[in-house]
This record gives C-alpha cells, sequence and structure tokens, in this order.
C-alpha cells in the first residue's frame, strides 16, 4: 500500500512539474485533469470519499471544461 | 543574465523558507492539539445527525463558511455574466454525428437522477451540495457543447438561471433564519430543537438536508452561467 | 447581539432580492430595496456600534467554541462606524451617478459590504479569509464594471495581484490550523505560546506580505492606482474608505491577538513597520505629484495616508493606536469627499485630469470649497480632523522614540500639500473655455457636502469619535482581555 | 470671557448668510468695533481654560504684552477692514475676517497648541486670500502657501520637542527645539535668507491684501518671538544683518509695494534687536515699535493702494498723483513718513527711543543709527516721488470714502501717539520711565534724519535712479526641482507591465522573511 502511495506521489510530482515547465499551454491543459485524477485517488486511499469526489467533479470535470475553453478563446501570439 | 539570476535567486530563497518551515512543523511534537477534529469525529453523528462528517462540518458546525463561499461563487458567476460580450456566437462550431446528439439526450436523466441523489443525500453518502450542484450543472453544459449554446440558453434562459441562483442563496439564509425566529442563533440547528431524527434515515439531521438543496441549487445554477459566459464570444 | 450577525445577511439578502428583482420589475424595484435596506442597515450599525463596549461573542449556529463566533469589540465597532458613515451616502450617490450596469452594481457592492461587515465581526480564522475573498472579489468585479481597455487591465493586475495576497493568507491560515487544531482566535493566540519562534515568524509575514499587497504599501501598491483609475468612482469612496482599511484591521487583528504585542516586540514587526509606513509614504508624496489624474493622485495619496496608518499602528503605545485608529476614520472621511466631488466633476463634464478642473471652483463654489476643506484635511492642516490624528500619530511615535518617523511626518504633510495645492490652485484659475455640463442634483451634493462637513466637525470635537476610539488599545496591546472574553462567550 | 479674535470669526460666518451689501458694511464695522471694545476691556491676568484631548489648553489668557498687541490688531483691524470693504469681494472679506481673528486668538492665546492651529489658520486663509485674488496670483499664493506652511510645520516640529521634553504645553520661553522655532519666526518674520515669500506675496497681491498682509503676518511673528525666543543674543546681530540687507534690496526695487516689503524687512530688525535684549525695556520697546511699524506701514500701504487704485499701477512714478489731487492721502503718507523716519513728535520717534535705550552694546548701537540713517535715506526716495518730482500721471477714478475713512482712522491714531506718547504706556500699564522729549533722545532721534536729508542732497541722482531690479537666487526654488526630478525618475519605473511588479512584490516578501528571522 505504502509502495502505491509513494509511486502515485511521485507521479503527483511529475505531472505538477510537467505542468508548470512545458512550453505549450495545450499540454499543461491536459495534464492537470491528471494530476486532478492521481489526487482522486489519493483522497479515496486516505479515506476521504467525499474529498475525492469534489476533487473528481470539479477538477478533473469542470474545471478542465473551463481551461479548454478559455484556451480555445486565447490566440498565440506567437503565430501571428 | 543579471535579472535572471535575479529572479532565479528569489525563487530558491522562497523555496529555502518554506522547506525550513515545513521542516519546523514536521519535526514539531504534536500530542493533543487536535481536540476540535476529535471533537468532530466522536461526537460529530450524536450533535448533528449527518453520518458523513464532511457534511456534518460544511453544514452545520461551520455553515458560515459554506455561506461565504457560496457567495464567492455567486459573485464569479455575475462578474462573468456582465464581462460577455453582447453578441453571440458559437464557439465550437463543430457539428457532431447523431450519435453524440442521442447520447447526450439519453444521458441528461441519469445525471439529474444522480445529481438529486448526490444532494439529497449529502449527510448520508460523500458528497452534498456542492459536489451535487456541479453534476446538475453538467446538464446545460453538455446541452451547450453539443446543441450550441443558444439552444442551451432557449431551454434555460440566463435569467433562470440568475432567479434560481439567487433563490437558493435566499434560501440557504432563510432556513439560518429559522432558528432566528425560534429564539436561538443564526444557522443552529440541533440547538434550535429542529428534530435531528435518526442518524442515517433520509430525513434526519434537522436542516442540513435543505441547506444541501439550497447549496445544490445554487451551485448548479451558478456554474452553468459561468460555462455559458465563458463560451461565448464575438 | 442579535444584529450582529444581521449586519452579515442583510446586505447578502438585498444583493439577492437585487438580482431576483432585476429579472421580473427590471428597474421599478431597485430604488425601494437599495435605500431602504440601506437605511434599515445604517440603524442596524448604529445599535451594534451602540453596544460594541464591552465586547460581546455571538456563536453562528450555537456551537460555542466548535464553530464560528462573532465578537463585537471597539476596533471592529470603529469599522463599524466607517460603514455607517460611508454607505448609505455611497448608496444615494451611486443611485445617481451609476448609470451602466446598474443592478450588478448594486449587487457587487451589498455584497463587498458584507464581506467587509463579516472581516470586521469574525472572530474565526477561515472565515476571516471567506469574508476577505467575498469582499476582494466583489471589489475586483467593481473595477471592471465600466468594461473599457484600461478597466479590464487594472482590473487583471488588481485580480492577480489580490490573489497572489489572498494565498499567502490561506497558506498562513492551513499552516496555522495544522499547527494549533483550532481556528477560534483566541485559541490559536493561547496554543501559540508553544510554537517555536521560527514557525511563528515565517507564519507572520505570510499575514504581514498577504495583507500588505491588499494594503498597498510600496511596493507592492503597484495595482492600486491602476484599477483605481478606471473604476466607477462612488466604489473608489468605498474601496480606499473600506476595502482598505478592512484589509489593515485584519492585518492588526491578526498580528495584535494572535500573535500578540510581545511577540511584535521581539521579532522587531514593530521597526520594520515605522520604517515601511516612512518609505511608502515619501515614495507614495513623490508619486503622487507626477499624477495629472486626479483620481491617480488620489489613489497615491490612499497609499501615503494607509502609511501614515501603519506608523501609527506599529508604533506599539496606546496613544498610537489610538492616533493610528482616529486616523483609519478620518482617511475614510476626507478621502471620500475628495472622490465624491470628483466624482461629481466627472458626472457633470467628464473631467477627471487636473487641467480640465481649471475654473470649477467658480461654477461649483460649494462643492470647490468642500473639495479644499476635505484636501486641506488631509494634508493635515488645522483646525481639521486629519489635523488631530496626525497629531496624535506624531506625538506617540515621538514617545515611542521613533524620533525620525515623526519627522518624516511632518515632511510628508509638507510634500502632500505640493500637489493637493496644485489640484486646488487649478480648481480657482478662471478659463475662457466655456464649460458644458450637466447639472448635479442634490442627490449627488448632499452626500459630498455631509461628508465633507464631518471634516471639520471631527476637527474641531474630536472626542465624539475618540470616546469609541480610546477603549480601542484595550483589547489589543494585552490580548488577554480578548482571549478571555472570546473563550469565556 | 472669550478671545476678541471670536467676533471675526463669528463674523466671518455672518457674512455667510445672503444679506445686502449695506447690512455687510454694518456688519463688519459692528464686529470689528466690538472686537476692539472687547480688548480694551479685557484685564491682565483673565484665563479661559479648556479641556481638549488629553490637554488642559488655555485658549484666552490675557497679560500686558498681549493687551498691547490685541489693541493695536484691533485697531488696525478696524481701519483695515473699513479701508477695503468697499473693494473687495463677500469671499475676500470672509478670508480677511478669518485671517485677522486668527492673528489675534494667537496673540491671546495661552499655550503652544492654540498657537500652532491659528497660526496655521492665519497662513491658510491669507494664502487663499492671494489664490483667490486675481489669476496673476495663482504661482505666488502656492509659493506663499507652501513657505509659509513649511515654517508652520518647523513650529509644529518644536512644539513637539518642546512638550516631549517638558511635559507641557504652557506658553513661555522655550527649552528644547529652539532652532525649529527659529525657522518658524524667521519665515514668518521674513528674516534674510527666509524672506523671499515676502516681496512676491506683497508686490503681486492686491493692494487691499497686501495691507492686510502687512499689518499682521510678520507682527504676529514679532509678537511669537517676544514670547517664545527672547533674550538670544545671537539673534540680535542676526536682525541687524536683516535689517541693513533690507535697506540694500529696498534701495533696488522699482516698485513701491516691494520697496514696502523689503522696508518691513528693516523695521522687524527693530523689534528683533529689542527682543533679543531679553530685558523688560527692550521686550517693551519692540512690541511699541509692533504699534507704531503696524500703524504707519499700514497707512502706507494703504495710500500706495489708493495710488494703485487710482492709477493702476505701483511704479514709483505713479506716485505723483499723490501731491496734487489727493490731500488726504499726501498728508498721511507725510505723517507716516516722518513716524518710520523716526522723528521727534511722532510715533516711530518714541519706541525707537526706547530700544536705543535698553541696547548697551556699541555695535548695536551704531547698527541701530544706521538703519534709522537707512530707512530715511530710503523714504526721502519715495517723498521725492511723490511730492518733488514734475509727473504727468492723471487719476482715472477718486478713491472711495471708505478708503479714506480708513487710512484718517490710523493716521490721528499716529499723531496721537506721536505727541502723547506716555498715553500708550498709562493704556496698557506699561511705565518704561523714560522722558521721551529730554535733550539727549531728541538730539539722538534727529540727528540721522538730518543727516540723511544731507546726504540725500549730495548724492540724490544715486538714490533716486529706477535701478535694474535683481534677479532673485531662490535655493528653495533649487531643491524643488531636485524633488521634483527625483519623483519623476520614481514614476518612470511604473510602465504598468505586471511581471516587475511581481517581481518587486516576491523580492518584498523575501526581504520581509529574512528581517523576521535573523
Amino acid at each position: 500500500m505504502d509502495m502505491i502511495v509513494t509511486l502515485l506521489m511521485i507521479f503527483l510530482l511529475v505531472t505538477a512539474f510537467f505542468m508548470v515547465f512545458t512550453k505549450q499551454t495545450a499540454n499543461a491543459v491536459i495534464a492537470f485533469p491528471i494530476f486532478g485524477s492521481i489526487l482522486v485517488v489519493l483522497f479515496v486511499i486516505f479515506q476521504a470519499p467525499s474529498v475525492a469526489m469534489a476533487e473528481a467533479v470539479i477538477t478533473a470535470g469542470l474545471a478542465t471544461g473551463f481551461f479548454v475553453i478559455t484556451f480555445n478563446k486565447t490566440k498565440d501570439s506567437r503565430k501571428e | 543574465m543579471v535579472k535572471k539570476l535575479y529572479k532565479l535567486g528569489l525563487v530558491v530563497s522562497l523555496g529555502m523558507f518554506l522547506f525550513v518551515l515545513f521542516s519546523d512543523i514536521h519535526n514539531l511534537d504534536r500530542t493533543s492539539k487536535n481536540y476540535l477534529s476529535e471533537h468532530y469525529i466522536s461526537e460529530g453523528v450524536q450533535e448533528t445527525g449527518a453520518i458523513n462528517l464532511v457534511t456534518s462540518v460544511l453544514y452545520d458546525y461551520r455553515a458560515f463558511d459554506t455561506l461565504g463561499e457560496a457567495t464567492v461563487l455567486l459573485t464569479a458567476a455575475t462578474i462573468l455574466a456582465f464581462l460577455v460580450p453582447v453578441t453571440k456566437a458559437d464557439m465550437l462550431g463543430t457539428t457532431f454525428t447523431i450519435i453524440v446528439y442521442q447520447a447526450t439526450k439519453y444521458l441528461i436523466p441519469f445525471i439529474a437522477v444522480l445529481g438529486v441523489y448526490v444532494i439529497m443525500f449529502g449527510h448520508l453518502s460523500p458528497g452534498g451540495g456542492f459536489v451535487g450542484g456541479v453534476v446538475m450543472a453538467l446538464i446545460p453544459i453538455l446541452l451547450s457543447l453539443t446543441y450550441g449554446i443558444d439552444f442551451s440558453e432557449y431551454k434555460l434562459t440566463p435569467n433562470t438561471k440568475k432567479v434560481v441562483e439567487d433563490i437558493g442563496a435566499i434560501g440557504f439564509i432563510l432556513l439560518g433564519l429559522l432558528a432566528v425566529l425560534t429564539g436561538n442563533n443564526f444557522l443552529a440547528n440541533g440547538q434550535a430543537g429542529f428534530p435531528l431524527g435518526n442518524a442515517g434515515e433520509l430525513i434526519s439531521a434537522g436542516l442540513i438536508p435543505y441547506l444541501n438543496v439550497m447549496i445544490g441549487i445554487k451551485v448548479g445554477a451558478g456554474l452553468a452561467i459561468i460555462f455559458n459566459s465563458l463560451m461565448k464570444e464575438q | 447581539m442579535q444584529a450582529a450577525i444581521w449586519l452579515i445577511i442583510l446586505p447578502l439578502l438585498t444583493a439577492f432580492f437585487i438580482g431576483i428583482s432585476k429579472v421580473f420589475y427590471s428597474y421599478k424595484l431597485l430604488f425601494p430595496l437599495v435605500t431602504g435596506s440601506a437605511i434599515l442597515y445604517l440603524y442596524l450599525l448604529i445599535s451594534v456600534i451602540d453596544h460594541s463596549y464591552p465586547p460581546k461573542v455571538y456563536s453562528v449556529g450555537d456551537w460555542g467554541l466548535l464553530g464560528i463566533n462573532i465578537m463585537v469589540d471597539p476596533f471592529s465597532g470603529l469599522l463599524l462606524l466607517m460603514i455607517a458613515l460611508l454607505f448609505l451616502p455611497v448608496i444615494v450617490f451611486s443611485l445617481k451617478y451609476i448609470t451602466f450596469h446598474t443592478h450588478n452594481y448594486f449587487i457587487l457592492t451589498y455584497i463587498m459590504t458584507a464581506g467587509i461587515a463579516g472581516m470586521v465581526l469574525t472572530a474565526d480564522l477561515f472565515n476571516l479569509y471567506v469574508f476577505l475573498e467575498v469582499s476582494s472579489l466583489s471589489s475586483c468585479a467593481l473595477v471592471a464594471l465600466k468594461k473599457t481597455n484600461k478597466a479590464i487591465e487594472g482590473t487583471f493586475k488588481y485580480l492577480v495581484m489580490s490573489t497572489l495576497g489572498s494565498f499567502f493568507i490561506l497558506l498562513a491560515t492551513i499552516l496555522t490550523y495544522d499547527l494549533t487544531g483550532t481556528l477560534n482566535m483566541a485559541e490559536i493566540s493561547v496554543a501559540f505560546q508553544d510554537i517555536p519562534f521560527q514557525i511563528k515568524s515565517i507564519l507572520m509575514a505570510f499575514f504581514i506580505f498577504g495583507y500588505a499587497i491588499k494594503i498597498g504599501l510600496i511596493p507592492l501598491h503597484a495595482w492600486l492606482p491602476d484599477s483605481y483609475e478606471e473604476s466607477p468612482i462612488p466604489y473608489n469612496v468605498l474601496s480606499s474608505g473600506l476595502v482598505m482599511k478592512s484589509a489593515v484591521y485584519a492585518l492588526i487583528r491578526v498580528l495584535y491577538i494572535l500573535f500578540g504585542f510581545d511577540f511584535l516586540d521581539e521579532t522587531g514587526m514593530l521597526q520594520i513597520g515605522v520604517v515601511w509606513g516612512v518609505v511608502t509614504f515619501l515614495i507614495a508624496h513623490l508619486l503622487a505629484f507626477q499624477q495629472s489624474n486626479v483620481i491617480r493622485l488620489l489613489a497615491y495619496s490612499s497609499i501615503a495616508q494607509i502609511a501614515y496608518i501603519t506608523i501609527g499602528l506599529f508604533v506599539g503605545t496606546e496613544r498610537g493606536l489610538i492616533g493610528g485608529n482616529f486616523h483609519i476614520l478620518n482617511h475614510a472621511i476626507m478621502k471620500g469627499t475628495l472622490f465624491f466631488v470628483i466624482a461629481i466633476f466627472h458626472y457633470s463634464l467628464t473631467a477627471v485630469d487636473i487641467k480640465d478642473l481649471k475654473g470649477l471652483g467658480f461654477r461649483f463654489p460649494l462643492l470647490s470649497f468642500t473639495f479644499v476643506v476635505a484636501s486641506l484635511a488631509i494634508v493635515g492642516l488645522p483646525p481639521f480632523n486629519g489635523f488631530i490624528s496626525k497629531w496624535l500619530i506624531v506625538e506617540a511615535a515621538l514617545d515611542a522614540g521613533f524620533i525620525y518617523a515623526a519627522f518624516s511626518i511632518l515632511v510628508g504633510t509638507f510634500l502632500s500639500l505640493t500637489y493637493y495645492l496644485k489640484v486646488i490652485v487649478t480648481l480657482y484659475t478662471k478659463t475662457d473655455k466655456t464649460i458644458e455640463m450637466k447639472e448635479p442634483g442634490l442627490a449627488l451634493k448632499l452626500p459630498t457636502i455631509f461628508l465633507g462637513s464631518l471634516c471639520i466637525v471631527f476637527g474641531i470635537a474630536p472626542s465624539l469619535p475618540l470616546s469609541l476610539i480610546d477603549k480601542i488599545p484595550t483589547f489589543l496591546l494585552d490580548h488577554e482581555e480578548y482571549i478571555s472574553i472570546l473563550l469565556g462567550g | 470671557m472669550i478671545t476678541p479674535g471670536l467676533f471675526y470669526l463669528i463674523g466671518a460666518l455672518l457674512l455667510l448668510l445672503p444679506i445686502r451689501e449695506k447690512m455687510t458694511y454694518i456688519l463688519a464695522i459692528l464686529m470689528t468695533t466690538a472686537a476692539l471694545m472687547m480688548t480694551f476691556y479685557l484685564v491682565p491676568g483673565d484665563r479661559v481654560q479648556l479641556e481638549f484631548l488629553n490637554y488642559t489648553l488655555t485658549p484666552v489668557k490675557v497679560d500686558r504684552i498681549s493687551k498691547l498687541t490685541g489693541l493695536i490688531f484691533t485697531f488696525g483691524g478696524l481701519g483695515s477692514v473699513i479701508y477695503c470693504f468697499r473693494i473687495c469681494s463677500r469671499a475676500n472679506l470672509r478670508l480677511i475676517f478669518i485671517f485677522i481673528g486668527s492673528a489675534l486668538t494667537v496673540a491671546f492665546s495661552g499655550d503652544l497648541f492654540t498657537l500652532y492651529v491659528f497660526w496655521e489658520l492665519m497662513t491658510i486663509s491669507s494664502s487663499f486670500l492671494i489664490i483667490m485674488a486675481s489669476d496673476g496670483t495663482k504661482k505666488t499664493g502656492y509659493y506663499y502657501f507652501l513657505i509659509q506652511v513649511a515654517g508652520g510645520l518647523s513650529a509644529l516640529w518644536g512644539v513637539f520637542l518642546q512638550y516631549a521634553a517638558t511635559g507641557d504645553l504652557a506658553l513661555k520661553t522655550i527649552e528644547a527645539g529652539i532652532p525649529f522655532f527659529m525657522i518658524a519666526v524667521a519665515i514668518k518674520l521674513a528674516f534674510v535668507g527666509f524672506h523671499t515669500w515676502l516681496p512676491l506675496a506683497y508686490g503681486k497681491a492686491p493692494f487691499y491684501v497686501a495691507v492686510v498682509l502687512s499689518i499682521y503676518t510678520t507682527k504676529v511673528g514679532v509678537y511669537v518671538m517676544s514670547r517664545l525666543l527672547p533674550g538670544i543674543d545671537i539673534l540680535a546681530y542676526a536682525g541687524l544683518f536683516s535689517a541693513l540687507f533690507g535697506i540694500g534690496m529696498a534701495l533696488l526695487q522699482t516698485q513701491v509695494r516691494r520697496f514696502l516689503s523689503y522696508s518691513i524687512i528693516i523695521q522687524v530688525g527693530y523689534m528683533i534687536i529689542g527682543i533679543s535684549m531679553g530685558t523688560v525695556a527692550g521686550i517693551t520697546g519692540a512690541m511699541f515699535h509692533l504699534v507704531n511699524h503696524i500703524l504707519y506701514k499700514t497707512v502706507l500701504f494703504m495710500a500706495v493702494g489708493v495710488v494703485v487704485y487710482t492709477t493702476g499701477k505701483d511704479d514709483f512714478e505713479n506716485l505723483g498723483i499723490m501731491g496734487r489731487k489727493l490731500p488726504v492721502t499726501s498728508i498721511a503718507t507725510l505723517v507716516a513718513f516722518l513716524g518710520i523716519a523716526g522723528v521727534p513728535f511722532f510715533n516711530g520717534y518714541m519706541s525707537k527711543a526706547i530700544i536705543k535705550d535698553a541696547v548697551n552694546e556699541p555695535l548695536l548701537t551704531w547698527g541701530l543709527n544706521l538703519m534709522s540713517f537707512g530707512t530715511c535715506l530710503l523714504f526721502l526716495k519715495f517723498i521725492y516721488y511723490a511730492f518733488l518730482k514734475k509727473s504727468t500721471i492723471s487719476l482715472d477714478k477718486q478713491p472711495a470714502l471708505s478708503m479714506q475713512v480708513g487710512m484718517g482712522l490710523l493716521t490721528v491714531m499716529m499723531l496721537v501717539i506721536g505727541i502723547h506718547p506716555v498715553w500708550l504706556e498709562s493704556v496698557t500699564n506699561m511705565d518704561v520711565a523714560i522722558h521721551y522729549f529730554d535733550k539727549k533722545h531728541l538730539v539722538s532721534g534727529i540727528q540721522p534724519f538730518l543727516w540723511s536729508i544731507a546726504i540725500f542732497i549730495l548724492i540724490k541722482k544715486y538714490v533716486v535712479k529706477n535701478y535694474e531690479a535683481p534677479l532673485p537666487y531662490d535655493l528653495y526654488r533649487q531643491i524643488a526641482k531636485q524633488v521634483v526630478t527625483t519623483g519623476y525618475q520614481l514614476s518612470n519605473y511604473h510602465d504598468g507591465k505586471l511581471t516587475k511588479y511581481l517581481l518587486w512584490t516576491t523580492s518584498t516578501l523575501i526581504i520581509l522573511l529574512a528581517l523576521l528571522l535573523f
């Protein structure tokens, strides 16, 4: 069990760093729900189903939708 | 170059301070410092009648915070609602195959049921007003995504959503004021003599289910407003 | 004490009802709803202020120390007094002045007021953060109300900076909860006595940093003039009068109650605060002189005045706290008057640059006189209210050994005169240009003159507000008393 | 018991009422006379106490010196208000009332707080008088306001130091913070080096404003100096230097009002020397000189005002109108001239004699003689242009009756004091035990006058010449320029880029953390 937690934590860190340091915003946007999903698993492991549920619905679902929409609206200034 | 180094230095030193802080906290000997959470865990079910302790904290012990958070959401919805451009058009101009349309059509009742369940059983099982509200908000969001924003707003006009949101917020406050009517403090539940019922039943825990419903309504409508506002463009 | 909770509920309810009335009744219900609730609110405020001494505790949901508590003491009474003085005038003024997004403006204003009232009343650390978010988010929205490019830009800067501040406040709050296991300020304060010095000082730095961004001490001030510039001017009255002040309030509350005066002394925060204040107002005065836009000028002046307040509050003596708190009240009144006058000029002939104000002194004799009174008061010349509070601050600083600070305040007074006089002289310069203008009605003039007359009244009879303010230091300098009342309730 | 200044302040409030023109005049005369009567019947030793903040204030405290000052202030107020109420607007009259009222309150204040408050109120009201007067005076008003407030703040800092050192706000000889009080008083007195505002303000402001200002501004400085800083030796020499500087600068002026304002600097020199002696006789002499100086300098300003009013300008050439067309003004001017020259049986003689008696240092005595001589010489130039030189200036309009009444009032008072100087002593119970008209005093009084006539005849063409006015080097403007430049550079850093601001913010956090931890 500890093994899984450690592994998930490492994944969490990797995703977080990827989100921050990736050059393209689209990658960060897509990495965001991954980050959220890992968190959901972690919350479930830590016996916090309520929080896990909120995390799943809000971060992985709704917030990603918001990000995608906002990302679609903003134009890449380097291309113009 | 100097500027870059300077920025790097700032980040490194901030990290250093944070590291010092966290390692200090980690090394700190902490015993008997969490009587509050102990109390919530051991007495929460009896005092509030809600099996889901998160809900008992959110809607009873610290229901006042929830009111504030709901207001924050309402404010955000208001901001986005008035910042949207006046002219509106579909942002995602793609048309989908019939599969998507039909799937959406049949998905909506299930989502609705799930949402209602999460809201209504908030005090018994994981979930609650916030999460259930988000699930409910998915219905108009799905409509906007597949059938287009015009259809979605034809079914549920922005004004309706706004009114529903306000009714949710007002309802929350009015439920809190019920306790004031009986001569107790604002947002009192068990203390004000509302029947807590048997823990585990649907109608139990006094006001908590109703507060859940109000928050659910409010969050669902608020998020739907926010999403539609974000989608619109000139 | 039931009235205290109504101070938070009533504006919220009003805001939500405005939202509903917008859909069904359009403009018909707006006026009675807004004014009626503002008047009721005033009555509630006065009754709560009246009972602010000795302090009283109200626990929401009857949970006692398990839940959230609300506490009214003289310090919060002062902030409530400011709301009482500013809120109704602003509402009356806005009903005539705001012609765009009227409903949204009032909804957000009421929510903002509820947030400020919540910040002022609460005795719970996380609740404080929640209401801080309510007030700062709604004030961000108000900045963007005009939807011009400049307004959006200002809002963006405000939002980013304010979120940064909120983030550090939240971080510190969470860590505090983690360390002490409670969120009640009194219990935290008791528990904090066992926490090592290092952790406490880092936490304190986070709190100070977060709130200082919202207060706008230099160099954290840069968002402030940008966000003031294009926002609706009646909002600026509330912003400089209440939003900034509530951040000051929260900072002082956290520092003096949570950490305690002894800890502040030990870490040297008092010295840092005073030096920070001195630097801030000297630079802010120099910058204010460079502005050609009156609103930006007033914004920089706000920064400088907040710095005076900071000095007063960080001097760490009883007199200093009295002076600082009196200046909080006075600055709200004086800046409110100045913004009102500028708002009327803007309403009548869309003038916001100094050069546009030429000759208005002869067009609006009474309003210009009010402007002159308020600006002399803010400079700190007798016999207006700003002088009394500055006198108290300087005396306290001198008493406590901060001689450089006391002297710099006088230098700052001189510097502030240079730019206010610039505006005044322009007001009274004749011009050949024919000025086209809308006549401001009584609804715009009355609030302005009311606040302007307060500048004189509080200058000649400072004992009126000081009778309330004199009781503040008891509960701040020695937090034991506050703690025992809060725990006992 | 109330301070007489309150009459003026109430008068200013009453002027807010929408009353008719005639009522204004009646009100003005009523209030000023009431203040004069009130002052006359004040009894030395009276005091009023008041609790304010944590202090016990003494807003009114009467003793002989303040009664004397109050008397001349109210009398001058009566004269000047009558002089100017026909020609100035209601708003300006209100400001004049506030100004005079606060000056009077300063004269009767018994503690430093009241003194400071009304000192600043004087500054505010007089600055707005200058600013509101006309479009040409905006910059002057700005400069005047700033420099006066600088003086006021210096006084305030002195008050704080004094309070911190003694724990007492009572009005007495200062123990701590003397330099700051010196700066404050020096600015009010237009001491050399701090004098830049005086010729500027008096030369540019409308003539009635100059009349009112000339009565109170510098004189309040003298009064306060006599209260707070008596008996500082070094100031006597400084006063002498200031006066000599004034003589030099006055000679170079082409504009009569600037000339008169430099002459104020000379006359104030007498008072500084008298006060700096620190003896009772010296201070009394200075106060008597203050009385006399107010009388003749006001009359001279009023006379020049009449000239400005009737001809439109105040060049020396325009003075020529006096000798022929303006009889009342001419008589008043002559009396004032003889007074300022210290000729026996005119009022200036009396106080100059007392001061000369009080001074026992040879250098200062010689200095006083030189000053008297210089003053006479300067004013001979004035007289020459007014009565002797042929002039072709024509009269635009007749002076108003009220102007002449106001001027006449003061002239009569001058004659009374000149002929019967003991009367002034008896009114205020200040006996200096001098036989004014014995041989020694008469000789020493008349000498400088006679010498100056002789010298004037000898070097007339150098004295009456119209010099190019020298461009004044103003240190304060240079400093201000530096400050503004600094501000400009600072504002350039605010380029509106969010990343830069975030960088500042983060640096602040790090600095804060470092400061708090270590």
